[in-house]
C-alpha cells in the first residue's frame, strides 16, 4: 500500500507501523473514569467493513502518528492527517 | 540425433548449434529455442507423465500456461523441479529429466492407474481408506503420499543468489505484444517514464508466431523495429524475461527478472533472479490471450496441441511438430493453423470445423460440422476417429493434431484484487469484469479485442487514457477479422475420457459426477475435482470445465459463474521471493561496542534480538561453560566484574513538560526525581500488564535519560512517541533515542569505585556519588555519563562513553584497574547476578504479569493517571490467590531445576487442577552452592519458607524445593550502598 | 582531546574506503552529528537562533549545506545538524549554547555509521536496496529510508554522490549489504 | 448413503450411477428451533453437533456464498494443541481428540493425518517458555516432547544449521498435531448434518435480526425473514458485520491473513514444522504441495487479499530455514479474513440478547478448533450453559481482567 504522508508525499506502507481504530486518542482520564469507561475504551471496536480512521505510526520515515481514513474493503486511503492535529481537534491537549 | 522435424524460417539463430540432453539423451537445437522447441525439432513429443494417471503426455502448448510437458532442470544444488519445457530457453550443455514416472517415461510403472481409472473418480478418497482407523496413517496415506507430487526437491542448499529492488514508472505495460508495443510507443513517445515488462526472452508476443503483415512489414520485423525505436528512449525500460507476477493495492506490481536462466550458471555470482516491486503511476495489461482445448475422448495423447501452439512451432521455431497433421476447430483461428502449415509444405490431412457452413478453405480436406471423437496412440498420437456431419464416422492417420477451442484473454492480473471477469458471447470467453486494480486499463486480446488492428488501437489509445494524452502515433494497416467461434466445450460421444484439466487429470465424467453429487458450484467443483489445481492454475482447463458444468446443469455460463486467478500470475521460486535475506544475512547483526574485544578473547556470543552479546568469557583450561561463569561471577562479587550493557535501550527526553510526560508513562512518579539522581521506573501496557522496566536518570530539570530492556527498546520507544503525539499532543516533549551513541558498561563488585577512580576525572566517593547518583563525567577530559545503580546488588555503576571511545575504554579499565583483577562477564554471569538478587527480566517480564504479580504492587501510583493504572485494578489481575514472584532452591543442594518446571503441593498428582505456577528463570548460584530460580507461584507470598514440587514432565523431574523469597543474595543490599 | 583511541563503526582504527567497479563506498568519521528539536510553541525562536548562529533549518525531506553547520530534516520541527568532527566534537555543546532553550539538543555523533557513496550513476545500485526513487528526487534530498532491515538517512547530493548514514551497531551489515547490491547490480 | 471401500468399489464397476448429492438445496422454512448462521467449519459442526449429541431437531444453517467458503476453505490445515494456558489447552486437546474419531464418527475421510508438529527452538528464552508449555500441556492430558538440535537434525537434516542467522538449539513437539484435508471437514459435517435433517440453505445472507423486547426473534434474509427460537452465529471474519445487526460491538478487529501453497513435490517435509526465528510455518499435502504461511498484514481490512512484504517475509523465513527450496516455486497465494480478538483468544458465549449466542474471535486458532468450537457452541445453544472447557470464553473476561493472553502482547489484535 501506499500512504500519502501530509508531509513527506507518498510513502510505502512497509515504513509504517499498525496500531488499530483512530479512537485509541480518546484515552479516558483516569482520576475519574473508572474500568468500566477504559474497558470500552481499550477493548470495544467497531471494526467496520468500509470507511476505518486508524493510527499508523511512520516509524522508518519522520516518526509522526497519522490518522489514516482507508477502506478496510477496498484499501482505499481518502485521506491522511497526523495524529497530533486530529487529537488536539477532538480536545486533546496536555 | 539430428533435427528431423526442423524446417526452414523462425527466429532462430542456425548459425550456433547447442547440445543439451533429455533423460540423459543428447539432443542438438539452436539459440531461440525453447526445450520444448528443441525436443519437438528432434522428433520427441513424449515429455512427461499426467498426475493421477501417469498418461503420456506431450506439449499442448508454447507458452508459460503448459500443463504437460514440466520436467526437472539441471541437477545437484540447481534441480529445478517443474519446469515447463515450453518456457525453458535452451542453452549449451542443458540438462533435462522427466518426472514422477518410473523407471522410466516410456514404461512407468504407475501407469496401472491409468487402467484403474474407474476407481479413481473424483474424491473418491473421500469415501473410503477410513476403517481400520489406524490403516489411514500407517497404511493408506504413506502410499499416497509417495505417490503424489511430480518433480522432487533437492536437498543441498541453492547455490545460486538471488536479489530484489524497487523501480518507479508513470507507466507500466505488461506484455510486450502488438498491444502492449503501441502502448509503450505511445507513452514513450511522449516523454513518459514508461516500463515494458515480457516473460518471452523476444518482444513481440503473438506476433513471433504469426506470419501476417503490419504495415507493410512481417509482424514479427514491426515488432522488432519498434522494439529498436523503444530501446533508443532515455526514458523508456525494457525488460525481457521478466513476468509481472502480481497486482497489489495502490499500484504495486510485483515481477520476476529471470537474470540468469537462459544460461549454464550465472556470470560472476550475478543473481539468477531479480524480484522487482515497481511503483506505477498507471498500468495497461496487455497480456494477450490464452488458446483452449476442447474436451474430447483421448484428447491428451503426445501430439495433440493448441492449433496455435502448432502453428508457433511452425512460423516461430522452425519446427513441424508432424508429418500429417490435422486440425480441430470450432472458430476461424483453427483454420489459420491449417493455412499456414500447408504454405510450409507440411501435409494438412484434414480440418475437423465443428462449425456448419461458411467458406471452405482452398486445397484442404475441410469437413464442416464435424469432430473428433477419439483418438489412438499410447506415447504419441498415430490416428484420430472423425464423426462428419452425416454421422458417418472415419479414421484419419496423423501424428499430430492441432485444437482450437477459442481464446480466453488472460485476465489473470486483472483479477488479483478479486474482480470477477465476465462473460462475453461474442468471443465466448470470459473478459476482465469491474472493480479490477485502480489505475489497470486492459487493453488488446486481454480485453477480448482479438484482431491485430484491434490490439494496436485499443493499446495506443489505453496509453493515451493512462497518461492523459490528446493523441498517440498512426496504427499500421494490420489484419482485422473479426472473432467467428460456435462454442465447443466437450464432445459428447461414447463412455471413454475427455481430458479438461490434464495435469490433475480431471474428465469430463468427473465434472459430471461432481454435478451427481450435488457439488454444482463453480468454487466446489474446483476444490472437488482440483480442476484448474495445478501448476498451470487452470489456464486452459477452468473455463470449458464450468462451460460443462453450466451444460450439464442447463445453466447459463454466467449464471454457473467462475473462479477467480490469484497472485502469482506463474509460479515464482522461493529464493527470488526471499533475495539475499539468506543464511547468515537473513537479518542484521547488531555489534556491541567490545565485540572486537571479546572476539580476541574467544568469547561465547548470543543471539539477543538482532544483538550479538557476549554470553561468557572462557579462559584457558576452563572446559565446560559453567566453570566460566562462576568464575566470573564470584571474581565480580569479590573485586569487580565489568559488562557491555549497551545494548539496554537509552531514550533522552527533554522538555519543560518531560517530569510530568514520565509520570503519565511509568506506574510511579519521577516528576519528583531530583537533578543527579536516577530511579528504578516500572512501565505499564494500558490494559496493567507491565510492559517494561528501567533506571531513569534525571540529567538536568527538563532532560532525563530514560533505560529500556534491550527486548523492548524500539518498541517503547514507539510508545513513547504515541503518548506525546496522540495521547497529550501539548506537552513539551522531545524524544530521541540515544542507544547506539553511547557505550555504556557496568562496572560491579566491592572495587567498582576503586577501579573507575582510575578512569574518571571527579570525585566519585560515596558522599561526591551517592547510591543511585547520576550526571555527566569526564574520562581523560573525554564526555562521558556515570550512572550509580546495580543490577547485580554489588557495588555498581554504569559508565557510557561515545560509542567510537567504547572499545578504549574496556580495554583502560581493564589495564589501569589491573591491581583488582578485574573480570569481564556476559550474559550468564548478568544473569545469575540479577537472579540472585530477584531482579525481573526476560522470564518474567513475559507480557502476562502484573506489577502485583512480581511484588512491586505498590510501585503503581494511583495519586495520579498512568498509562495502565486504571485496568491494572481489575479484580482478575488483584486476587489474592494469584501469582506471586517467589525465589527457589532444592532440598537436595545437588539436585537439578529446569526453567519452565511446574510448582506441584507435595502428593499432588502432576495435572492441571494442581499446577501451582512454573519457574520463570532458573541458574546456578555459586554462592548458594546450588541451582537457583524465580517462579510465578500461586499466592506465592504466602508460601514462603514451605516445601512444595517442582516437576517437568518433558524430562521426567520431580524436585523437592524450598520457596523463599526472591531476594536471595544480600536481600537488605548493604553490598550496592557499600 | 581524549586520551582513548577511537575505532571506527567498522571495528577499525582508520575509516574503510572499498570500491566495487564504478562505486566507492567511503566510511565517514569526520562528521559531528547532533539532533536539534524545537520546544512546543518555540520554533520562531529557534529559527531566529539557528539564523544568528548559521545553523541552516531545512524545509520536509531536504538537506542544506552550510558552513560550518549543514543540516538535514528529520522529522516536524527536528532536524539533524552535521559539522566537521575536528572543530566540532561537542557539536551538541556548541549547539546549545548558540540555541538557548529554544530547543531540545542531542549527541548523535555515535549513533550513526555515515558512508560517502558515489559512481558516475548510483541508481542502478540504490534501486537494489531502498524504495526511494533516486533518479526523480532532487540534489539535497533527504529521507529516511530502509535497507536490508534497516533503517537509514539517505541524502541524495547529487546522480553521482549520496550520504547514508545506518545504525552504527549494524555498521558490517550495511556495508555488506552495500557491496552485495553492487556486485549484483555492476 | 453409506461412504465404504466396498461401496466405491461397487460404485466403479457400475459406472458411478448411484452417488447420491451430499446434501439437498432445501427451501427456508418458515420457522426453526436453532438458526445457526454460518456454513463454514464451525458453524455445519455446530448444527452437526445439536442434531447428533443433543438430539435437536429443526435446525437450518444459513450460508451466504457456499458451503466450506469461509476460513475452513482458506487455511494451512494444521490440527493441534499445544497451548498454554489453562483457558485453551483443554478445549484445543478435547478437540484433537474429536480429530481423532471424526472420520468414523461422520463417515467421511478428512484425511486426518497426525504425523507431529515441531515448533523450533532459537534461543534458551525460547527453551524454558517451550518447557513450561509442554508440561501445561501434559498436566493437562496432552502430549508433548522436547527435542534437541540433533533430534530435529535426525528429522531434517537439510535444514538450515550450520550457516544460520538464528541456529536451531531444539524443538518442541506434539506428536500427536498434524493436518486434515480442510475442504473435506466442511463437506463432511454438511453432509452428516443433511442426512440429520438439517437444512443447509447457500446463497442465503443474513440481513437483519428481528429482536422483541430483548429476545431474538429470528432473521432477515435475502431469502426472506426467517423466524427462529435461538440464533448462534459462526461467521469468524465477519462477526463484527453480522453482530452489529444486534447493536453490537465486539473485542475483535477483522484481519487478513495470507497462506500459500507450492507446486506438487515428491515428498520432503513429513509434519508440520514452525520457524521459531521468523514468521514461517509449512507442511506439505498429500498431493505433494508445501503449505505455508506466515504473520498477518496486520492491518483492518475484510479484502480476503493480502500485500506482497508478508510475501517476501513469509519466503524469507522459508529460505533462512531451508536454503534447499530456494528453486521450489510458490504457486498460489490467498488470503482468508481472521476474526482477531483482544486476547488471542476466541469468545463462545451468550449475547445480551436473549436467545442470540455468538462464536468467534478466532484469530488463527479457528481451523483446528472446528470440532471442538462445533460441539461447545452446540452445548451452549441446547442446554444454555458453557461447555466445560469453553467456560473461559466469555465476552466479560475482559472486564474482570481474565484475559486469556497465550503471546502476552495484550490489547492489541494484529499482534496475536
Amino acid at each position: 500500500m501506499i500512504i500519502h504522508h501530509p508531509i513527506l508525499g507518498p510513502r510505502d506502507a512497509q515504513e509504517f507501523v499498525y496500531l488499530g481504530d483512530a479512537n485509541l486518542i480518546d484515552r479516558p482520564d483516569g482520576m475519574t473514569a473508572g474500568v468500566e469507561v477504559f474497558h470500552e475504551y481499550l477493548y470495544q471496536r467497531t471494526n467496520p467493513a468500509g470507511e476505518h480512521q486508524e493510527l499508523w505510526y511512520h516509524e522508518q520515515g519522520d516518526r509522526s502518528w497519522l490518522v489514516i481514513t482507508r477502506n478496510t474493503v477496498t484499501h482505499e486511503i481518502t485521506k491522511v492527517e497526523l495524529a497530533r492535529d486530529v487529537a488536539r481537534s477532538r480536545g486533546r491537549s496536555k | 540425433m539430428t533435427q528431423s522435424n526442423r524446417i526452414t524460417g523462425g527466429q532462430i539463430d542456425r548459425t550456433k548449434t547447442l547440445r543439451f540432453t533429455f533423460d540423459g539423451i543428447p539432443y542438438q537445437g539452436h539459440p531461440g529455442d525453447t526445450l520444448a522447441s528443441a525436443l519437438l525439432a528432434n522428433g520427441v513429443k513424449l515429455m512427461g507423465r499426467s498426475f493421477k494417471y501417469h498418461r503420456p503426455r506431450g506439449p499442448i502448448s508454447a507458452g508459460s500456461e503448459e500443463p504437460n510437458a514440466l520436467v526437472e532442470l539441471r541437477s545437484g544444488g540447481r534441480q529445478e523441479p517443474n519446469t515447463r519445457a515450453t518456457v525453458a530457453e535452451l542453452f549449451d550443455g542443458l540438462t533435462a529429466n522427466s518426472q514422477n514416472r518410473w523407471p522410466s517415461l516410456r514404461f512407468d510403472a504407475m501407469g496401472i492407474n491409468d487402467k484403474l481409472s474407474t476407481f479413481f473418480a473424483a474424491g473418491f478418497y473421500y469415501k473410503t481408506f477410513m476403517w481400520p482407523k489406524s490403516f489411514w496413517e500407517k497404511l493408506y496415506e504413506p502410499i499416497i503420499r509417495r505417490a503424489a507430487g511430480l518433480g522432487s526437491v533437492t536437498r543441498e542448499e541453492d547455490p545460486d543468489n538471488y536479489d530484489k529492488g524497487f523501480l518507479h514508472c508513470d507507466l507500466l505495460v505488461i506484455g510486450a505484444g502488438p498491444t502492449g508495443l503501441m502502448a509503450a510507443l505511445t507513452a514513450g513517445r511522449a516523454g513518459k517514464r514508461v516500463i515494458l515488462a515480457d516473460e518471452d526472452f523476444r518482444m513481440g508476443g503473438r506476433l513471433n508466431a504469426e506470419t501476417y503483415a503490419v504495415g507493410d512489414l512481417q509482424g514479427a520485423d514491426w515488432a522488432a523495429g519498434v522494439v529498436a525505436e523503444l530501446s533508443s528512449m532515455p526514458n523508456l525500460r525494457l525488460m525481457t524475461r521478466t513476468t509481472v507476477v502480481g497486482a497489489f493495492d495502490h499500484g504495486i506490481y510485483s515481477a520476476v527478472e529471470r537474470v540468469s536462466d537462459h544460461l549454464a550458471t550465472p556470470t560472476d555470482g550475478k543473481p539468477r533472479q531479480i524480484l522487482w516491486r515497481i511503483y506505477s503511476g498507471k498500468a495497461i495489461l496487455a497480456g494477450g490471450a490464452t488458446e483452449r482445448p476442447v474436451a474430447f475422448e483421448n484428447n491428451d495423447r503426445p501430439g495433440i496441441m493448441m492449433a496455435g501452439a502448432l502453428r508457433a512451432y511452425a512460423n516461430r521455431w522452425g519446427v513441424k511438430v508432424g508429418e500429417r497433421v490435422a486440425v480441430f476447430t470450432n472458430n476461424d483461428d483453427g483454420l489459420r493453423t491449417a493455412l499456414d502449415l500447408q504454405a510450409i509444405g507440411v501435409d494438412v490431412v484434414a480440418v475437423i470445423d465443428s462449425r456448419e457452413g461458411g467458406d471452405l478453405l482452398p486445397g484442404i480436406r475441410h469437413l464442416q460440422g464435424a469432430e473428433v471423437i477419439d483418438t489412438a496412440g499410447n506415447l504419441g498420437l498415430k490416428s484420430i476417429s472423425v464423426r462428419q456431419a452425416n454421422g458417418r464416422s472415419e479414421t484419419f492417420a496423423v501424428d499430430a493434431l492441432g485444437v482450437s477451442g477459442g481464446w480466453n484473454p488472460n485476465v489473470n492480473i486483472h483479477s488479483h484484487h478479486r474482480s470477477r471477469p465476465v462473460y462475453d458471447p461474442a468471443i465466448a470467453a470470459f473478459i476482465p469484469g469491474k472493480d479490477g486494480p485502480p489505475g489497470l486499463l486492459v487493453a488488446g486480446a486481454a480485453a477480448g479485442q482479438m484482431s491485430t488492428h484491434a490490439a494496436l488501437k485499443t493499446g495506443r489509445d489505453a496509453a493515451i487514457a493512462a497518461c492523459d494524452l490528446t493523441n498517440g502515433p498512426d496504427l499500421p494497416q494490420a489484419e482485422d477479422a473479426p472473432v467467428r467461434i460456435t462454442p465447443l466445450w466437450h464432445v459428447a460421444h461414447g463412455k471413454g475420457r475427455a481430458w479438461i484439466d490434464q495435469q490433475n487429470d480431471v474428465t469430463v465424467k468427473d465434472i459430471k459426477l461432481a454435478k451427481q453429487e450435488n457439488f454444482t458450484s463453480v468454487e466446489h467443483l474446483k476444490r472437488y475435482t482440483t480442476l484448474g489445481m495445478a501448476t498451470d492454475q487452470g489456464k486452459t482447463s477452468n473455463v470449458i470445465g464450468l462451460a460443462v458444468m453450466a451444460e450439464l446443469t442447463g445453466r447459463s455460463i454466467p449464471e454457473t459463474g467462475t473462479t477467480i486467478y490469484r497472485p502469482p500470475y506463474t509460479p515464482v521460486a522461493m529464493g527470488t521471493l526471499a533475495g539475499r535475506s539468506r543464511g547468515r544475512e537473513f537479518k542484521p547483526f547488531r555489534l556491541t561496542p567490545s565485540h572486537h574485544w571479546a572476539k580476541e578473547q574467544g568469547a561465547i556470543f548470543v543471539e539477543v534480538g538482532n544483538w550479538l552479546r557476549t554470553q561468557w568469557v572462557p579462559k584457558a583450561g576452563e572446559t565446560e561453560w559453567r566453570q566460566s561463569v562462576d568464575r566470573e561471577v564470584l571474581a565480580t562479587r569479590k573485586s569487580v566484574g565489568i559488562c557491555d550493557v549497551t545494548t539496554l535501550g537509552k531514550i533522552d527526553i527533554q522538555g519543560t513538560d518531560a517530569g510530568a510526560f514520565l509520570d503519565r508513562v511509568y506506574a510511579n512518579t519521577f516528576s519528583t526525581l531530583a537533578v543527579g539522581k536516577c530511579r528504578y521506573g516500572l512501565m505499564l501496557r494500558e490494559d496493567g500488564i507491565v510492559f517494561d522496566d528501567g533506571t531513569t536518570a534525571r540529567m538536568s530539570p527538563s532532560e532525563y535519560v530514560m533505560t529500556t530492556t534491550t527486548a523492548n527498546a524500539v518498541t517503547v520507544f514507539r510508545h513513547l512517541e504515541y503518548c506525546r503525539q496522540v495521547l497529550w499532543p501539548d506537552m513539551d516533549v522531545q524524544l530521541i533515542s540515544t542507544t547506539e551513541a553511547w557505550a555504556q558498561f557496568s562496572a560491579a563488585g566491592p572495587n567498582a569505585r576503586n577501579l573507575l577512580a582510575k578512569i574518571v576525572d571527579q570525585d566519585i566517593s560515596d558522599a561526591a556519588f551517592p547510591y543511585m547518583g547520576a550526571g555527566n563525567i569526564t574520562v581523560g577530559g573525554l564526555r562521558a555519563r556515570l550512572f550509580r545503580i546495580s543490577f547485580s546488588g554489588e557495588l555498581a555503576y554504569e559508565i557510557a562513553v561515545p560509542t567510537r571511545y567504547g572499545d578504549a575504554l574496556l580495554r583502560e579499565m581493564l589495564a589501569k584497574g589491573a591491581e583488582f583483577d578485574p573480570i569481564v562477564y556476559g550474559t550468564e554471569a548478568l544473569g545469575v547476578m540479577r537472579i540472585e538478587k530477584g531482579h525481573v527480566a526476560g522470564g518474567e517480564l513475559n507480557g502476562q504479569s502484573t506489577a502485583l504479580n512480581m511484588g512491586l504492587g505498590k510501585m503503581v501510583s494511583k495519586k495520579k493517571d498512568s498509562i495502565g493504572m486504571v485496568l491494572s485494578q481489575r479484580e482478575g489481575m488483584t486476587a489474592e490467590n494469584g501469582y506471586r514472584l517467589v525465589g527457589v532452591k532444592p532440598v537436595d543442594p545437588q539436585a537439578k531445576l529446569t526453567a519452565g518446571s511446574h510448582f506441584l503441593e507435595k502428593g499432588a498428582a502432576a495435572v492441571a487442577a494442581n499446577d501451582g505456577g512454573w519457574l520463570t528463570s532458573k541458574v546456578y548460584s555459586p554462592h548458594l552452592g546450588c541451582d537457583i530460580a524465580l517462579g510465578y507461584l500461586k499466592a506465592g507470598d504466602t508460601k514462603i519458607g514451605q516445601r512444595m514440587r517442582i516437576v517437568n514432565l518433558l524430562a521426567g523431574l520431580d524436585t523437592e524445593v524450598e520457596i523463599i523469597s526472591p531476594h536471595m543474595f544480600d536481600p537488605e543490599g548493604e553490598r550496592l550502598r557499600g | 582531546m581524549a586520551s582513548l583511541m577511537a575505532m571506527t563503526a567498522l571495528g577499525r582504527r582508520e575509516p574503510t574506503t572499498v570500491t566495487h567497479g564504478p562505486l566507492t563506498i567511503t566510511e565517514r568519521t569526520d562528521v559531528a552529528l547532533a539532533s536539534v528539536a524545537a520546544r512546543k510553541g518555540r520554533m520562531a525562536d529557534l529559527a531566529q537562533a539557528a539564523q544568528a548562529a548559521g545553523t541552516p533549518l531545512p524545509g520536509p525531506a531536504t538537506h542544506q549545506r552550510g558552513t560550518p553547520y549543514s543540516a538535514f530534516w528529520t522529522a516536524p520541527e527536528m532536524w539533524f545538524v552535521e559539522a566537521p568532527f575536528a572543530t566540532h566534537e561537542l557539536i551538541a555543546e556548541m549547539l546549545k549554547a548558540a540555541l538557548g532553550d529554544a530547543a531540545s539538543i542531542t549527541e548523535q555523533t555515535d549513533a550513526w555509521v555515515a558512508f560517502d557513496l558515489a559512481a558516475p550513476d548510483l541508481s542502478p545500485v540504490l534501486e537494489r536496496l531502498c524504495n526511494v526513487d533516486f533518479r526523480h528526487v532532487p540534489d539535497g534530498h533527504a529521507t529516511r529510508t530502509m535497507m536490508e532491515h534497516l533503517g537509514v538517512y539517505l541524502i541524495k547530493h547529487g546522480p553521482k554522490e549520496a550520504r547514508l548514514y545506518g545504525p552504527r551497531s549494524s555498521a558490517e551489515s550495511l556495508l555488506h549489504a552495500l557491496e552485495t547490491a553492487a556486485h549484483s547490480a555492476l | 448413503m453409506r461412504y465404504s471401500g466396498f461401496r466405491v468399489i461397487a460404485e466403479a464397476l457400475t459406472g458411478h450411477k448411484g452417488w447420491k448429492p451430499v446434501w439437498r438445496d432445501p427451501t427456508p422454512q418458515a420457522e426453526y428451533d436453532y438458526i445457526i448462521i454460518g456454513g463454514g467449519g464451525h458453524g455445519l459442526a455446530t448444527a452437526y453437533y445439536l442434531a447428533k449429541e443433543f438430539g435437536q431437531a429443526r435446525i437450518a444453517v444459513l450460508e451466504k456464498g457456499y458451503l466450506g467458503g469461509g476460513n475452513v476453505g482458506r487455511n494451512t490445515t494444521i490440527i493441534r494443541s499445544n497451548y498454554l494456558l489453562d483457558g485453551n489447552e483443554p478445549f484445543y486437546e478435547f478437540s484433537l481428540k474429536l480429530w481423532e474419531g471424526l472420520e468414523q464418527d461422520f463417515n467421511y475421510n478428512a484425511m486426518v493425518s497426525q504425523r507431529g508438529i515441531i515448533n523450533l527452538i532459537h534461543t534458551d528464552a525460547q527453551r524454558d517458555a517451550a518447557t513450561r508449555r509442554g508440561n501445561a500441556m501434559m498436566m493437562h492430558g496432552a502430549d508433548a516432547r522436547l527435542l534437541s538440535r540433533e533430534d530435529v537434525r535426525q528429522m531434517y537434516p537439510w535444514l538450515n544449521f550450520d550457516n544460520a542467522r538464528f541456529p536451531i538449539k531444539g524443538a518442541l513437539m506434539q506428536p500427536r498435531g498434524g493436518t486434515v484435508r480442510h475442504d473435506a471437514v466442511a463437506w463432511g459435517y454438511a453432509r452428516g448434518a443433511d442426512r440429520r435433517g438439517v437444512d443447509l440453505i447457500q446463497n442465503c445472507e443474513v440481513t437483519g435480526m428481528r429482536i422483541e423486547n430483548g429476545r431474538i426473534r429470528g432473521v432477515e434474509t435475502t431469502r426472506g425473514f426467517i423466524g427462529a427460537k435461538k440464533v448462534g452465529v459462526a461467521v469468524a471474519g465477519s462477526s463484527s458485520k453480522v453482530m452489529a445487526h444486534a447493536g453490537m460491538r465486539l473485542p475483535i478487529e477483522s484481519h487478513v491473513l495470507q497462506a500459500f501453497v507450492s507446486e506438487g513435490l515428491k515428498p520432503l517435509i513429513d509434519g508440520v514444522m514452525t520457524f521459531g526465528a521468523g514468521h514461517f510455518y509449512v507442511s506439505q499435502s498429500d498431493k505433494g504441495g508445501l503449505v505455508f504461511g506466515g504473520d498477518i498484514d496486520g492491518y483492518n481490512s475484510y479484502a480476503q487479499r493480502g500485500n506482497l512484504p508478508v510475501i517476501e517475509d513469509v519466503a524469507e523465513g522459508g529460505m533462512a530455514l531451508m536454503p534447499a527450496i530456494g528453486r521450489v516455486r510458490l504457486l498460489r497465494s490467498w488470503g482468508g479474513i481472521m476474526d482477531m480478538s483482544m486476547d488471542g483468544s476466541p469468545i463462545i458465549d451468550k449475547t445480551h440478547v436473549e436467545g442470540l449466542y455468538f462464536n468467534g474471535g478466532w484469530c488463527y486458532g479457528g481451523f483446528k478448533a472446528t470440532p471442538a468450537s462445533g460441539w461447545a457452541f452446540a452445548h451452549l445453544l441446547a442446554k444454555d450453559e458453557p461447555h466445560k472447557t469453553a467456560t473461559a470464553y466469555r465476552f466479560d473476561r475482559f472486564h474482570k481482567g481474565l484475559m486469556i493472553d497465550e503471546k502476552g502482547q495484550g490489547a492489541q489484535p494484529n499482534l496475536h
